[in-house]
């Protein structure tokens, strides 16, 4: 067991899956001979073939319907986006079609598909390939979105996403592809797709995010320790469905919450969050839940994704306003 | 230096608008039973239609489609398939999915606004009625793909309409299934009307059969009120997909004699002329005149005929007026294969209630 | 001046508009001879000819990407989606374009165009014919989302649309195009699109909502005064930006709030407005915030819509457990 | 009953890949300015690829897009349109850019992170690069209609790759130029791959030309390794579209001699074999080889030429390493007409803040 960077727990995954499931395909461009653009479908179609990872026309809407069509007939099909900034070509299909087969047919037909596509910024990339857009996604019936935050998780959430039998948008943050390496036991084993993480228990706020901006939270609160504020951190890990219980658990006992995502802040998945302790843990606040989020602006173009981007000192300011607040 | 590649597209049909042979006819014009199951079926998707037409008006369904006019299409097609073949449908071809496993119970559910409609599991791997345009062509690429896959001898065919044509979705499908070189026939529809917009203003190209070009596959025009026609080569592209021939894209030439819906006035932007024109080349009439011009039918069989299919339908719209109503809880039940604990909350608030809609 | 529909104010504006701006031009399907399927452009083709009306191929991704050329020609491209379930396709025009043209060239391109579409259930009208997906238009930074819920607010707040710089999202709640009459003065005047309309004064709770579902809130609101309950109602009208001065003026007068929508719950709107009121207006709080919304299901077809949409009774209910909570 | 319609795609050169003219040449051959503009253009474009790659290589800029070995297409579309002409580019048209008002400093700042790229105002109503493939298709399509509804005599230029003509976007923009009759050529860059994906599993069309037989309009293909041939047919499809003629499509044959991006490591997908096979037909050369032979050029002129171009160059990366860094706040600036009140608070929070990134 070698420590594995995130991508590499993302590749180890497929590997290991398509190996067990013989319905097993991946289709999206670029990832055959040249495994993907970020590698993560490397050594694919060399072990399994040109008939199983496919390498399709330049079409998003297309690989998300023709995904919907293979997983109706019951293959399991892993499609893969190459930035989430082209992802939205592929909204009619998972809005109208994938995340409805089930509902519409009664359960006749199912939609056993995974879209996966690298998402977020700080990689200094060109335009449009920085977003962060799984607030659209989580929005909608029928659909799961999954976000992994470590090499460890990136493989037994990927491995539940191929199993699960429903849609699931699998979104990777390619700004921690590479950042950490962990030891990831090749076991085939999957984590639960409804449960937060707690990555760091503590007993004064509750901090919860997801995706690349756990680097910045965890970070964070090493800083905050330093001085005296015990944070927990939570990785939320499953967009949808979300864990609630954990959330609202942690709040109950910390009283206070900053959520932090890199997504533009209106409508988005920390809207949510907020809103439902506000429905339902409103009476063991202490203080105003805050976000730090990205704003609710374009992404800017790489020189100035820095100032867009939640950083480190963000979060420990709006942690240091919530304990202040009285 | 100059070189050119040359691309043609034929046009077919074996009987013209009065019943007539033009030129030589295919051995399925000899086989009398093939006929008799092409015309009942065009029948009783006319009388089927006119019923849902009259439940719509009386409330008891809703917004209903008629294929008035093209049911040569759905015949052909129904008929040139094979039970494990999979049909991908739009929302217009009732008498292609009469001629598959969907009743009309199953039918008028769904226009009734019950997904049950679409729920029957001996619909087996056919496809729901698809209402968004066209989003149904990348889909049957993707199950033409699976199907080839596990090397089933099964063949697709995904219907849809002129207006469909213009969506990119289309496109991107007809090219997929040429590089990929699936079992997939596509057959369209040509009624030469989406809603108001005529098939002049939908696109410039001659026919929409040429539209196979652009993805390197073949395509074909044929008169979609021929019921012997669209038979014939529908029967012909399948089968070339199922010898591993590839793709077809087939353009069916017919006339929308009814409106576009229940929801919809055409008087407001055509013209009685035009319509009373394509009365004359209507396909139920056609393939009638020919039966009866080579003593394959009798005014005694159809009047037999036009009794058994209103009795199949009247018991058919029995069932359907006499189904349950659907349970509230019932939106949660198929959403997920295993409702998400968030959810349980939500679902909780509609256990006991009855549905206030019938 | 008669009393009109919503439908017809809708028409008025459009008519209006055109008649003072040689730029606008309309684009959709079914638009031009047949009126479009609810009539909202009807005369506009005998009017102002198939120049400036245009029907256009059944293909929505084109007519978004149309009018995004248009609009960056300084055209007033005025679009219409025929509903709101075949939006979808004009999600990555919108996103990666409309909403960015004037920002990734400074101002040296702009988008004014709005894109029209009638959305919400309660027709009985077939599959996907029914959809509130708002919330992913309010998620995207550079759009502006607009919602009527009167003849009056439709004409005035469509005139503002058109002629606003920006590129407008503009959605009509069908099902009350044509509920109630209006006398609307066809006077050119528009509406701000950055205010809420607060449409029945009330000290006891806050109640937010927009497009159709402010009739069963009023209707809520008429009901609660008789049992001495007196609501405040808002019509939020604007969903991007949105209005919180107002809605944080008025909770910080009632201490308490309730936010109706059609739409699913999560990430939704309603989510947004109670996420702001949790981080600014937690302290004048007396009670959770509720959010009465559709399931987060599948828009049901129409046999059991009545049962997904918020009722009258659902919204009462809500706003009583608000005023009971201690 | 049997009907054809037959369509033909015409391929086209003047200059063999050895310099030599085949068959009759277009007055062009002779205009020697012509000749030398356009090659101006070309080695300027090649030596701008190669100087910006090292910039990326040095970390100056981002991730960059070189158009070595497809340097006619640019030079040829760019020379054959007018100034008032509107260009709306993919992102690997260098050169047709630079013989727009794009500035290399502009191209610079685009490539370097920075909006302001894109910015210029003396570009007019040029379009900005667009990253998404093809989604400029359809705007193209709508600024073509703006052009025309003003009775402007200006034509729109679309440049497009051959992945892009998978695009369903590019299929609904073809359909909508013919059947709207638009000013509008859409010129395809086909380099014959799409990142690692090879033109032929792209599609299983014979040529990307034969694509425009689907909207109806009318498409040709031509060597896109030859100056001339791009300059003379796009020059004819614009000046048939300027005078009311409508649209066409270009499929313009070349082959990217460059790795993707400077993000791509082509080794990984494609042999050195076929690259060096394709050397032998790059444009630069051929033109060269052609101009000398007609004695319109020498390699003192050769040197001089380099000589400017790589001082333009130089003076041009100055100035971008010399422009001031953005403002944090700038991101809220140019994002809606008038900023709205509730994104002040955001804003506010990044007043003062200089830029960490440089
Ligand atoms: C994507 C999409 N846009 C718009 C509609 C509304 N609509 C329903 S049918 C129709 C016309 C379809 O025309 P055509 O493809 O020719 O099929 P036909 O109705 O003639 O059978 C339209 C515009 C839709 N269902 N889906
Ligand atoms: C919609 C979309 N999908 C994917 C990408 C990522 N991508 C950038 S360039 C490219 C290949 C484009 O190929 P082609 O159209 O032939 O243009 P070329 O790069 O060869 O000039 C891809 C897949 C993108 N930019 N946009
Ligand atoms: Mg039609
Ligand atoms: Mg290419």
């Amino acid at each position: 067991m070698t420590d594995i960077t995130l991508v590499e727990a993302v590749n180890l995954a497929l590997m290991r899956e398509m190996e067990r499931d013989p319905e097993m395909v991946v289709l999206g461009q670029d990832i055959g001979i040249n495994g993907g653009v970020f590698r993560a479908t490397v050594g694919l179609l060399e072990k399994f073939g040109s008939e199983r990872v496919l390498d399709t026309p330049l079409a998003e809407n297309m690989i998300a319907g023709a995904a919907v069509g293979m997983a109706a007939q019951g293959l399991h099909p892993v499609a893969e986006i190459q930035f989430m900034g082209f992802i939205y070509p592929t909204i009619d299909q998972m809005v109208s079609h994938a995340s409805r087969m089930r509902n519409r047919t009664r359960g006749r037909i199912t939609c056993p598909m995974v879209l996966r596509a690298p998402y977020g910024g700080g990689i200094h990339a060109p335009e449009h390939h920085s977003e962060s857009t799984e607030a659209m996604f989580a929005h909608i019936p029928g659909l799961r979105v999954v976000i992994p935050s470590s090499p460890t998780r990136a493989y037994g959430l990927l491995l539940a996403a191929i199993r699960n039998p429903d849609p699931v948008v699998f979104l990777e943050p390619k700004r921690i592809y590479r950042l950490m390496k962990q030891a990831v036991e090749d076991n085939g084993e999957e984590f639960p797709l409804d449960t937060c993480f707690v990555l760091r228990p503590g007993s004064d706020i509750t901090l919860v995010s997801w995706g690349a901006m756990l680097h910045e939270t965890q970070q964070a609160a090493e800083q905050l320790a330093g001085e005296g504020i015990d944070a927990e951190v939570i990785d939320l890990a499953t967009i949808k469905p979300i864990d609630m219980q954990t959330i609202l658990e942690s709040v109950g006992r910390t009283g206070r919450c900053v959520i932090v995502q890199e997504a533009a802040r209106t409508c988005s998945v920390s809207a949510e969050i907020a809103a439902r302790l506000a429905e339902e843990g409103l009476m063991s606040l202490f203080a105003p839940i805050r976000r730090v989020t990205g704003y609710d602006t374009v992404m800017p173009m790489f020189r100035l994704e820095g100032h867009y981007m939640p950083d480190t000192a963000r979060i420990v300011q709006a942690v240091k306003q919530t304990m202040e607040f009285a | 230096m100059k070189q050119a590649i040359t691309f043609s597209v034929e046009s077919h049909r074996f009987l013209g608008p009065d019943g007539q042979p033009e030129g030589d006819l295919p051995p399925l014009a000899e086989d009398k039973d093939a006929l008799h199951a092409l015309y009942r079926n065009m029948v009783l998707t006319r009388l089927y239609d006119e019923r849902a037409i009259a439940l719509q008006r009386t409330g008891q369904i809703g917004t209903f489609a008629s294929s008035l006019g093209q049911e040569a299409i759905g015949a052909g097609v129904g008929h040139a398939m094979r039970p494990e073949d999979i049909i991908i449908p739009s929302f217009r071809e009732n008498g292609a999915l009469l001629f598959r496993r969907f009743r009309i119970r199953d039918l008028l559910l769904y226009w009734g606004g019950d997904e049950r409609g679409m729920a029957n599991p001996e619909l087996g791997d056919d496809f729901p009625i698809c209402v968004p345009i066209s989003t149904h062509t990348t889909q049957a690429a993707g199950v033409a793909f699976a199907v080839k896959y596990r090397k089933q001898p099964r063949v697709v065919v995904c219907l849809l309409g002129d207006g469909g044509t213009s969506k990119g979705d289309f496109y991107e499908a007809i090219n997929l299934a040429g590089i990929w070189h699936l079992p997939l026939v596509f057959v369209i529809n040509n009624n030469q009307w989406a809603i108001s917009v005529p098939r002049a203003i939908q696109t410039q190209s001659e026919t929409l059969a040429q539209k196979a070009i652009a993805a390197g596959i073949p395509g074909l025009q044929i008169d979609g009120n021929d019921a012997l026609a669209v038979r014939h080569y529908v029967a012909e592209a399948i089968e070339t997909a199922r010898n591993g021939g590839g793709p077809t894209l087939i353009e069916a030439l017919s006339y929308r004699l009814c409106h576009h819906t229940t929801a919809d006035d055409a008087t407001r932007y055509r013209s009685d002329e035009e319509l009373q024109a394509h009365w004359k080349l209507e396909p139920v009439a056609r393939l009638k005149r020919f039966m009866i011009g080579r003593d394959m039918w009798s005014e005694a069989q159809e009047s037999e005929l036009i009794r058994q299919c209103k009795e199949e339908i009247e018991q058919e719209v029995r069932h359907y007026l006499d189904s349950e109503p659907p349970k509230p809880t019932s939106m949660f039940d198929s959403l997920y294969a295993e409702l998400p604990d968030e959810l349980r909350a939500q679902r909780q608030s509609l256990v006991g209630k009855e549905s206030n809609n019938d």
